[in-house]
Protein backbone atom coordinates (compact mmCIF):
# COMPACT_ATOMS: atom_id res chain seq x y z
CA UNK A 1 0.00 0.00 0.00
CA UNK A 2 2.63 2.57 0.92
CA UNK A 3 5.40 3.63 -1.21
CA UNK A 4 8.74 4.42 0.22
CA UNK A 5 9.94 5.42 -2.93
CA UNK A 6 8.61 6.97 -6.55
CA UNK A 7 8.04 4.24 -9.12
CA UNK A 8 9.95 5.91 -11.92
CA UNK A 9 7.56 3.72 -14.37
CA UNK A 10 4.59 5.99 -12.81
CA UNK A 11 5.02 9.01 -11.31
CA UNK A 12 2.05 10.00 -11.90
CA UNK A 13 0.03 7.90 -10.31
CA UNK A 14 1.31 9.11 -7.03
CA UNK A 15 0.61 11.57 -4.38
CA UNK A 16 3.59 12.81 -1.85
CA UNK A 17 2.16 13.06 1.59
CA UNK A 18 4.00 15.25 4.46
CA UNK A 19 3.84 15.26 7.86
CA UNK A 20 4.78 18.25 10.50
CA UNK A 21 5.34 18.74 13.72
CA UNK A 22 3.59 16.92 16.09
CA UNK A 23 2.16 14.47 13.82
CA UNK A 24 5.48 13.89 12.17
CA UNK A 25 6.98 12.78 15.47
CA UNK A 26 4.19 11.32 16.61
CA UNK A 27 4.28 8.71 13.83
CA UNK A 28 7.24 8.88 13.37
CA UNK A 29 8.10 9.54 9.24
CA UNK A 30 7.36 13.45 7.22
CA UNK A 31 7.17 12.36 4.04
CA UNK A 32 5.60 9.45 2.00
CA UNK A 33 4.89 8.28 -2.09
CA UNK A 34 1.74 6.75 -1.76
CA UNK A 35 0.06 5.53 -5.04
CA UNK A 36 -3.36 6.52 -5.72
CA UNK A 37 -5.85 3.49 -5.13
CA UNK A 38 -8.43 4.99 -6.91
CA UNK A 39 -9.86 7.79 -8.69
CA UNK A 40 -11.48 9.61 -6.06
CA UNK A 41 -9.45 9.52 -3.45
CA UNK A 42 -9.37 12.57 -0.75
CA UNK A 43 -7.31 13.51 2.11
CA UNK A 44 -9.49 11.85 5.00
CA UNK A 45 -9.09 8.54 2.81
CA UNK A 46 -5.72 8.57 2.82
CA UNK A 47 -5.38 9.68 6.05
CA UNK A 48 -7.36 6.55 7.08
CA UNK A 49 -5.51 3.97 5.18
CA UNK A 50 -1.91 6.00 6.25
CA UNK A 51 -3.46 4.90 9.70
CA UNK A 52 -2.85 8.66 11.04
CA UNK A 53 -6.29 9.10 13.28
CA UNK A 54 -6.93 7.07 16.45
CA UNK A 55 -8.09 3.63 15.47
CA UNK A 56 -11.79 4.83 17.32
CA UNK A 57 -12.18 7.44 14.42
CA UNK A 58 -15.00 6.39 12.31
CA UNK A 59 -13.36 6.71 8.78
CA UNK A 60 -16.28 9.37 7.51
CA UNK A 61 -14.92 11.33 10.54
CA UNK A 62 -12.10 14.07 9.73
CA UNK A 63 -9.75 15.17 12.81
CA UNK A 64 -10.98 18.15 14.11
CA UNK A 65 -7.47 19.94 15.02
CA UNK A 66 -5.83 18.84 11.79
CA UNK A 67 -5.81 20.53 8.49
CA UNK A 68 -5.15 19.41 5.04
CA UNK A 69 -3.33 21.55 2.32
CA UNK A 70 -3.19 20.21 -1.08
CA UNK A 71 -0.05 21.86 -2.82
CA UNK A 72 0.36 24.08 -0.32
CA UNK A 73 -3.11 25.55 0.02
CA UNK A 74 -5.46 24.63 2.67
CA UNK A 75 -8.49 22.28 0.93
CA UNK A 76 -10.97 20.08 2.54
CA UNK A 77 -10.50 16.84 3.67
CA UNK A 78 -12.88 15.77 0.90
CA UNK A 79 -11.24 17.59 -1.93
CA UNK A 80 -10.44 15.62 -5.01
CA UNK A 81 -6.63 14.75 -5.15
CA UNK A 82 -4.95 14.39 -8.45
CA UNK A 83 -1.90 12.12 -9.26
CA UNK A 84 1.39 14.02 -8.35
CA UNK A 85 -0.02 16.40 -5.87
CA UNK A 86 1.49 17.34 -2.88
CA UNK A 87 -0.69 16.69 0.36
CA UNK A 88 0.01 17.60 3.81
CA UNK A 89 -1.73 17.35 7.15
CA UNK A 90 -0.99 20.00 9.84
CA UNK A 91 -1.53 19.59 13.16
CA UNK A 92 -2.61 23.17 15.20
CA UNK A 93 -0.44 25.91 13.73
CA UNK A 94 0.84 28.34 16.60
CA UNK A 95 2.62 31.15 14.60
CA UNK A 96 3.28 34.86 15.57
CA UNK B 1 -5.50 51.77 -5.44
CA UNK B 2 -1.93 50.45 -6.53
CA UNK B 3 -0.97 47.06 -4.90
CA UNK B 4 0.24 47.17 -1.22
CA UNK B 5 3.65 47.42 -1.09
CA UNK B 6 4.73 44.19 0.75
CA UNK B 7 8.23 43.14 2.59
CA UNK B 8 7.63 39.40 4.05
CA UNK B 9 10.65 37.52 5.26
CA UNK B 10 11.34 34.23 7.05
CA UNK B 11 14.24 35.16 9.14
CA UNK B 12 16.59 31.98 10.16
CA UNK B 13 18.84 34.30 12.54
CA UNK B 14 18.08 36.55 15.35
CA UNK B 15 17.16 39.88 13.93
CA UNK B 16 17.04 43.29 15.46
CA UNK B 17 13.12 44.68 14.74
CA UNK B 18 14.46 48.93 14.71
CA UNK B 19 17.08 47.93 12.30
CA UNK B 20 14.42 46.24 9.89
CA UNK B 21 12.10 48.98 10.34
CA UNK B 22 15.05 51.45 9.55
CA UNK B 23 15.60 49.82 6.20
CA UNK B 24 11.92 49.51 5.46
CA UNK B 25 11.56 53.41 6.10
CA UNK B 26 14.20 53.25 3.75
CA UNK B 27 12.71 51.42 0.82
CA UNK B 28 9.32 52.93 1.44
CA UNK B 29 10.42 56.82 0.93
CA UNK B 30 12.37 55.78 -1.82
CA UNK B 31 9.41 53.94 -3.87
CA UNK B 32 6.89 56.51 -2.34
CA UNK B 33 9.20 59.60 -2.30
CA UNK B 34 7.73 60.08 1.48
CA UNK B 35 6.25 57.86 4.15
CA UNK B 36 2.98 57.33 4.53
CA UNK B 37 0.74 59.51 7.50
CA UNK B 38 0.22 56.68 10.09
CA UNK B 39 2.36 53.52 11.05
CA UNK B 40 1.62 50.84 13.53
CA UNK B 41 4.16 48.67 14.41
CA UNK B 42 3.88 44.91 16.93
CA UNK B 43 7.13 43.40 17.74
CA UNK B 44 6.64 40.12 19.06
CA UNK B 45 9.10 38.23 21.97
CA UNK B 46 9.92 34.91 23.01
CA UNK B 47 8.54 34.75 27.04
CA UNK B 48 10.79 33.26 29.39
CA UNK B 49 9.18 30.86 30.24
CA UNK B 50 7.25 27.75 28.82
CA UNK B 51 3.19 27.31 28.79
CA UNK B 52 3.32 25.40 32.02
CA UNK B 53 5.25 27.94 33.67
CA UNK B 54 8.63 25.85 33.68
CA UNK B 55 11.96 28.47 32.69
CA UNK B 56 11.94 27.96 28.66
CA UNK B 57 15.39 27.07 27.62
CA UNK B 58 14.39 27.79 23.62
CA UNK B 59 11.34 28.07 21.52
CA UNK B 60 11.64 25.95 18.09
CA UNK B 61 9.60 27.13 14.99
CA UNK B 62 8.94 24.72 12.41
CA UNK B 63 7.55 25.95 9.02
CA UNK B 64 6.60 24.72 5.84
CA UNK B 65 8.68 26.01 3.34
CA UNK B 66 7.02 27.57 0.38
CA UNK B 67 3.13 27.65 1.96
CA UNK B 68 4.12 29.54 4.45
CA UNK B 69 5.97 32.19 2.53
CA UNK B 70 3.31 31.88 -0.15
CA UNK B 71 0.23 32.59 2.80
CA UNK B 72 1.96 35.06 4.24
CA UNK B 73 2.45 36.84 1.16
CA UNK B 74 -1.78 35.82 0.49
CA UNK B 75 -3.02 37.02 3.86
CA UNK B 76 -0.54 40.62 3.87
CA UNK B 77 -2.07 40.99 0.18
CA UNK B 78 -5.74 40.29 1.10
CA UNK B 79 -5.08 42.22 4.47
CA UNK B 80 -3.36 45.23 2.80
CA UNK B 81 -6.25 45.37 0.40
CA UNK B 82 -9.16 45.15 2.72
CA UNK B 83 -8.25 47.85 4.75
CA UNK B 84 -6.70 50.26 2.30
CA UNK B 85 -2.93 49.98 3.51
CA UNK B 86 -0.47 51.61 1.26
CA UNK B 87 2.32 48.78 2.88
CA UNK B 88 2.94 46.15 4.58
CA UNK B 89 6.01 44.38 6.35
CA UNK B 90 6.08 40.92 7.73
CA UNK B 91 9.20 38.89 9.30
CA UNK B 92 9.08 35.80 11.19
CA UNK B 93 11.50 34.02 12.94
CA UNK B 94 12.20 30.54 11.86
CA UNK B 95 14.63 27.80 13.88
CA UNK B 96 15.74 27.63 17.25
CA UNK B 97 14.73 31.13 19.37
CA UNK B 98 15.80 31.89 22.72
CA UNK B 99 14.14 33.97 25.28
CA UNK B 100 13.58 37.56 24.92
CA UNK B 101 14.42 37.09 21.14
CA UNK B 102 12.23 38.63 18.84
CA UNK B 103 9.77 36.23 16.92
CA UNK B 104 7.88 38.16 15.17
CA UNK B 105 7.77 42.15 13.41
CA UNK B 106 4.42 43.35 11.84
CA UNK B 107 4.09 46.61 10.11
CA UNK B 108 1.70 48.44 8.30
CA UNK B 109 2.12 52.24 7.18
CA UNK B 110 -1.27 53.83 5.64
CA UNK B 111 -2.92 57.13 5.04
CA UNK B 112 -4.96 57.40 8.27
CA UNK B 113 -4.27 55.47 11.68
CA UNK B 114 -7.46 53.28 11.43
CA UNK B 115 -6.35 50.93 8.72
CA UNK B 116 -2.97 51.08 9.91
CA UNK B 117 -4.00 50.06 13.17
CA UNK B 118 -6.34 47.41 11.48
CA UNK B 119 -4.92 45.64 9.54
CA UNK B 120 -1.82 45.30 11.19
CA UNK B 121 -3.80 43.81 14.34
CA UNK B 122 -5.86 41.46 12.12
CA UNK B 123 -2.72 40.27 9.82
CA UNK B 124 -1.08 39.61 13.45
CA UNK B 125 -4.39 37.45 14.61
CA UNK B 126 -4.24 35.89 10.97
CA UNK B 127 -0.67 34.68 11.14
CA UNK B 128 -1.27 33.19 14.42
CA UNK B 129 -3.67 31.26 13.14
CA UNK B 130 -3.45 31.00 9.48
CA UNK B 131 0.11 30.34 8.61
CA UNK B 132 1.40 27.17 9.09
CA UNK B 133 3.60 27.78 11.72
CA UNK B 134 4.81 25.13 14.84
CA UNK B 135 6.39 26.06 17.95
CA UNK B 136 7.96 23.95 20.09
CA UNK B 137 9.23 24.65 23.82
CA UNK B 138 12.55 23.40 24.71
CA UNK B 139 13.50 22.76 28.31
CA UNK B 140 16.55 22.87 30.20
CA UNK B 141 16.70 19.45 30.67
CA UNK B 142 16.04 18.31 27.18
CA UNK B 143 12.35 17.92 27.26
CA UNK B 144 10.39 19.20 25.10
CA UNK B 145 6.87 19.69 23.85
CA UNK B 146 4.83 20.99 20.89
CA UNK B 147 2.62 24.38 21.78
CA UNK B 148 -1.29 23.37 21.01
CA UNK B 149 -2.12 26.83 20.73
CA UNK B 150 -1.70 30.43 21.08
CA UNK B 151 -1.20 32.83 23.83
CA UNK B 152 -4.60 34.61 24.84
CA UNK B 153 -5.16 37.74 23.14
CA UNK C 1 1.37 45.33 40.23
CA UNK C 2 4.16 47.61 39.81
CA UNK C 3 3.42 50.64 38.23
CA UNK C 4 4.30 51.45 34.78
CA UNK C 5 7.29 53.00 33.22
CA UNK C 6 6.51 55.89 31.12
CA UNK C 7 8.14 58.20 28.97
CA UNK C 8 6.92 61.02 28.34
CA UNK C 9 7.89 63.70 26.07
CA UNK C 10 6.93 66.77 24.46
CA UNK C 11 9.32 67.66 21.04
CA UNK C 12 10.12 71.06 20.79
CA UNK C 13 12.31 69.49 17.59
CA UNK C 14 12.16 66.86 14.64
CA UNK C 15 13.01 63.75 16.40
CA UNK C 16 13.85 59.92 14.75
CA UNK C 17 11.16 57.61 16.33
CA UNK C 18 12.99 54.67 15.60
CA UNK C 19 16.49 56.17 17.37
CA UNK C 20 13.38 56.99 20.31
CA UNK C 21 12.94 53.27 20.17
CA UNK C 22 16.32 52.03 20.60
CA UNK C 23 16.65 54.44 23.79
CA UNK C 24 13.70 53.29 25.02
CA UNK C 25 14.74 49.47 24.39
CA UNK C 26 18.02 50.05 26.36
CA UNK C 27 16.16 52.18 29.33
CA UNK C 28 14.00 49.16 29.75
CA UNK C 29 16.27 46.54 29.59
CA UNK C 30 18.34 48.19 31.88
CA UNK C 31 15.00 48.40 34.81
CA UNK C 32 13.09 45.10 33.98
CA UNK C 33 16.20 42.56 33.14
CA UNK C 34 14.55 42.23 30.02
CA UNK C 35 11.77 43.22 27.19
CA UNK C 36 8.38 42.17 27.69
CA UNK C 37 6.84 39.92 25.25
CA UNK C 38 4.07 42.01 23.35
CA UNK C 39 5.04 45.60 22.02
CA UNK C 40 3.06 47.80 20.24
CA UNK C 41 4.27 51.27 18.16
CA UNK C 42 2.45 54.35 16.77
CA UNK C 43 4.27 57.13 14.38
CA UNK C 44 2.08 59.56 12.78
CA UNK C 45 3.39 61.77 10.15
CA UNK C 46 2.47 65.48 9.13
CA UNK C 47 0.32 64.93 5.93
CA UNK C 48 1.44 66.59 2.42
CA UNK C 49 -1.60 69.00 2.16
CA UNK C 50 -4.05 70.12 4.39
CA UNK C 51 -7.49 69.69 5.40
CA UNK C 52 -9.13 71.23 2.53
CA UNK C 53 -6.51 69.44 0.28
CA UNK C 54 -4.05 72.37 -0.23
CA UNK C 55 -0.15 72.15 -0.15
CA UNK C 56 0.76 72.38 3.55
CA UNK C 57 3.77 74.68 4.23
CA UNK C 58 4.15 73.41 7.52
CA UNK C 59 1.86 72.66 10.93
CA UNK C 60 2.32 74.25 13.80
CA UNK C 61 1.79 72.87 17.05
CA UNK C 62 0.44 74.83 20.16
CA UNK C 63 0.22 73.24 23.80
CA UNK C 64 -0.72 74.43 27.23
CA UNK C 65 2.86 74.59 28.91
CA UNK C 66 2.39 72.28 32.21
CA UNK C 67 -1.05 71.08 31.56
CA UNK C 68 0.00 69.44 28.38
CA UNK C 69 2.81 66.89 29.97
CA UNK C 70 0.21 66.64 33.19
CA UNK C 71 -2.49 65.11 30.93
CA UNK C 72 0.12 63.33 28.50
CA UNK C 73 1.34 61.81 32.18
CA UNK C 74 -2.13 61.08 33.60
CA UNK C 75 -3.62 59.22 30.18
CA UNK C 76 -0.30 57.27 30.38
CA UNK C 77 -0.48 55.66 33.40
CA UNK C 78 -4.60 55.51 33.76
CA UNK C 79 -4.30 53.92 29.98
CA UNK C 80 -1.52 51.34 31.18
CA UNK C 81 -3.42 50.28 34.65
CA UNK C 82 -6.54 49.79 32.75
CA UNK C 83 -4.61 47.41 30.32
CA UNK C 84 -1.79 46.04 32.57
CA UNK C 85 0.91 47.11 30.46
CA UNK C 86 4.42 47.13 31.56
CA UNK C 87 5.84 50.29 29.80
CA UNK C 88 4.39 53.16 28.05
CA UNK C 89 5.81 55.94 25.54
CA UNK C 90 3.94 59.08 24.51
CA UNK C 91 6.53 61.55 22.36
CA UNK C 92 5.02 64.41 20.67
CA UNK C 93 5.91 67.49 18.71
CA UNK C 94 5.23 71.30 19.79
CA UNK C 95 6.11 73.89 17.21
CA UNK C 96 6.34 73.96 13.34
CA UNK C 97 6.36 70.34 11.84
CA UNK C 98 6.96 70.43 8.29
CA UNK C 99 5.08 67.61 6.32
CA UNK C 100 7.04 64.02 6.07
CA UNK C 101 8.11 64.65 9.60
CA UNK C 102 6.87 63.04 12.40
CA UNK C 103 4.02 64.13 14.46
CA UNK C 104 3.50 61.49 17.21
CA UNK C 105 5.21 58.16 18.44
CA UNK C 106 2.95 56.36 21.24
CA UNK C 107 4.61 52.88 22.21
CA UNK C 108 3.65 49.95 24.79
CA UNK C 109 5.08 47.20 26.09
CA UNK C 110 3.11 44.70 27.64
CA UNK C 111 2.93 40.45 28.62
CA UNK C 112 0.57 39.98 25.67
CA UNK C 113 -0.13 41.18 22.59
CA UNK C 114 -3.93 41.95 23.47
CA UNK C 115 -2.75 45.05 26.43
CA UNK C 116 -0.05 45.90 23.97
CA UNK C 117 -2.99 46.72 21.26
CA UNK C 118 -5.40 48.23 23.17
CA UNK C 119 -3.42 50.42 25.61
CA UNK C 120 -1.83 51.99 22.62
CA UNK C 121 -4.79 52.19 20.14
CA UNK C 122 -6.50 54.12 23.38
CA UNK C 123 -3.67 56.36 24.33
CA UNK C 124 -3.58 57.55 20.88
CA UNK C 125 -7.19 58.40 20.42
CA UNK C 126 -7.06 59.81 23.92
CA UNK C 127 -4.18 62.33 22.83
CA UNK C 128 -6.54 63.22 20.11
CA UNK C 129 -9.37 64.48 22.59
CA UNK C 130 -8.30 64.61 26.07
CA UNK C 131 -4.23 66.82 25.68
CA UNK C 132 -4.35 70.35 25.22
CA UNK C 133 -2.77 70.28 21.77
CA UNK C 134 -4.01 72.55 18.94
CA UNK C 135 -2.84 72.52 15.25
CA UNK C 136 -2.63 75.54 13.03
CA UNK C 137 -2.07 74.68 8.83
CA UNK C 138 0.02 76.99 7.61
CA UNK C 139 -0.13 77.15 3.41
CA UNK C 140 2.70 78.25 0.93
CA UNK C 141 0.91 82.20 0.70
CA UNK C 142 1.37 82.36 4.44
CA UNK C 143 -2.42 82.04 5.09
CA UNK C 144 -2.99 79.67 8.27
CA UNK C 145 -6.12 78.46 10.12
CA UNK C 146 -6.85 76.48 12.83
CA UNK C 147 -7.58 72.75 12.50
CA UNK C 148 -10.85 71.99 13.79
CA UNK C 149 -11.47 68.39 14.53
CA UNK C 150 -9.33 65.63 14.15
CA UNK C 151 -8.96 63.16 10.83
CA UNK C 152 -11.54 60.01 11.28
CA UNK C 153 -9.81 56.91 12.23
CA UNK D 1 -13.65 95.16 35.52
CA UNK D 2 -10.41 94.01 34.20
CA UNK D 3 -7.00 94.10 35.33
CA UNK D 4 -4.49 94.50 33.27
CA UNK D 5 -1.62 93.29 35.83
CA UNK D 6 -1.97 92.05 38.93
CA UNK D 7 -2.15 94.48 42.31
CA UNK D 8 -0.01 93.81 44.81
CA UNK D 9 -2.01 94.91 47.25
CA UNK D 10 -4.68 91.68 46.70
CA UNK D 11 -3.16 89.31 44.48
CA UNK D 12 -5.77 86.30 46.14
CA UNK D 13 -8.55 88.56 45.07
CA UNK D 14 -7.48 87.33 41.43
CA UNK D 15 -7.93 84.89 38.94
CA UNK D 16 -5.53 84.29 35.74
CA UNK D 17 -7.16 83.68 33.08
CA UNK D 18 -5.68 82.18 29.74
CA UNK D 19 -6.21 81.53 25.68
CA UNK D 20 -5.15 79.56 23.63
CA UNK D 21 -5.13 78.84 19.49
CA UNK D 22 -8.36 80.45 17.68
CA UNK D 23 -9.68 81.63 20.73
CA UNK D 24 -7.06 83.96 21.58
CA UNK D 25 -6.30 84.95 17.88
CA UNK D 26 -9.97 85.68 18.05
CA UNK D 27 -9.96 87.65 21.37
CA UNK D 28 -6.56 89.45 20.88
CA UNK D 29 -4.85 88.62 24.22
CA UNK D 30 -3.65 85.90 25.89
CA UNK D 31 -3.93 86.31 29.66
CA UNK D 32 -5.07 88.51 31.99
CA UNK D 33 -5.46 88.84 35.64
CA UNK D 34 -9.07 89.04 36.90
CA UNK D 35 -10.40 90.78 39.76
CA UNK D 36 -12.80 88.13 41.52
CA UNK D 37 -16.05 90.25 41.87
CA UNK D 38 -18.58 87.81 44.24
CA UNK D 39 -17.80 84.83 46.20
CA UNK D 40 -19.50 83.04 43.41
CA UNK D 41 -17.82 83.60 40.05
CA UNK D 42 -17.67 80.32 37.88
CA UNK D 43 -15.85 79.51 34.27
CA UNK D 44 -19.66 80.26 32.73
CA UNK D 45 -19.71 83.57 34.54
CA UNK D 46 -15.90 84.95 33.71
CA UNK D 47 -16.81 83.68 30.27
CA UNK D 48 -19.23 86.18 29.51
CA UNK D 49 -17.70 89.00 32.01
CA UNK D 50 -14.90 88.71 29.52
CA UNK D 51 -17.26 89.04 26.60
CA UNK D 52 -15.65 85.44 25.06
CA UNK D 53 -18.86 84.78 23.58
CA UNK D 54 -21.15 85.60 20.57
CA UNK D 55 -23.53 88.31 21.93
CA UNK D 56 -26.60 85.83 21.11
CA UNK D 57 -25.43 83.52 23.58
CA UNK D 58 -27.66 83.49 26.58
CA UNK D 59 -25.93 83.73 29.81
CA UNK D 60 -26.49 80.63 31.14
CA UNK D 61 -25.66 78.58 27.77
CA UNK D 62 -22.24 77.40 27.95
CA UNK D 63 -20.07 77.22 24.63
CA UNK D 64 -20.00 73.52 23.27
CA UNK D 65 -16.61 72.94 21.40
CA UNK D 66 -14.84 75.04 24.06
CA UNK D 67 -13.48 73.39 27.59
CA UNK D 68 -12.60 74.45 30.82
CA UNK D 69 -9.48 74.09 32.95
CA UNK D 70 -8.96 74.73 36.66
CA UNK D 71 -5.53 74.99 37.41
CA UNK D 72 -4.55 73.10 34.28
CA UNK D 73 -6.82 70.16 35.22
CA UNK D 74 -10.27 70.29 33.07
CA UNK D 75 -13.12 71.46 35.12
CA UNK D 76 -16.71 71.88 34.71
CA UNK D 77 -18.51 75.16 33.60
CA UNK D 78 -20.17 75.92 36.56
CA UNK D 79 -17.09 74.85 39.32
CA UNK D 80 -16.22 77.14 41.76
CA UNK D 81 -13.29 79.64 41.33
CA UNK D 82 -11.11 80.32 43.98
CA UNK D 83 -8.49 83.26 44.28
CA UNK D 84 -5.34 82.80 43.09
CA UNK D 85 -6.98 79.84 40.31
CA UNK D 86 -5.56 79.71 36.98
CA UNK D 87 -8.51 79.27 34.55
CA UNK D 88 -8.00 78.45 31.10
CA UNK D 89 -10.78 78.60 27.64
CA UNK D 90 -9.54 75.76 25.57
CA UNK D 91 -11.24 75.57 22.04
CA UNK D 92 -11.54 72.44 20.22
CA UNK D 93 -8.10 70.17 20.46
CA UNK D 94 -6.36 68.09 17.56
CA UNK D 95 -3.67 66.48 19.15
CA UNK D 96 -1.77 63.65 17.85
Amino acid sequence: MLQPLPTAAEPTQQVRVRLFASLRDAMGWSEQLVRLETATATPLALWHQLGLGPEHQGPDEPPTEVRVAINQQFAAWDAPLQAGDELAFLPPISGG
Amino acid sequence: MAAPWRSIRLEPEPFEPLQALAAWHAALATALGALPAAESHFIGRVRPSSASGEPLAALELEHYPGMTEAQLQALAQAAAAQHGATAVLVHHRVGRVLPGEPIVLVAVAADRRGPALRCGQELLEALKHEVPFWKREWLADGRSSWVTGNTPL
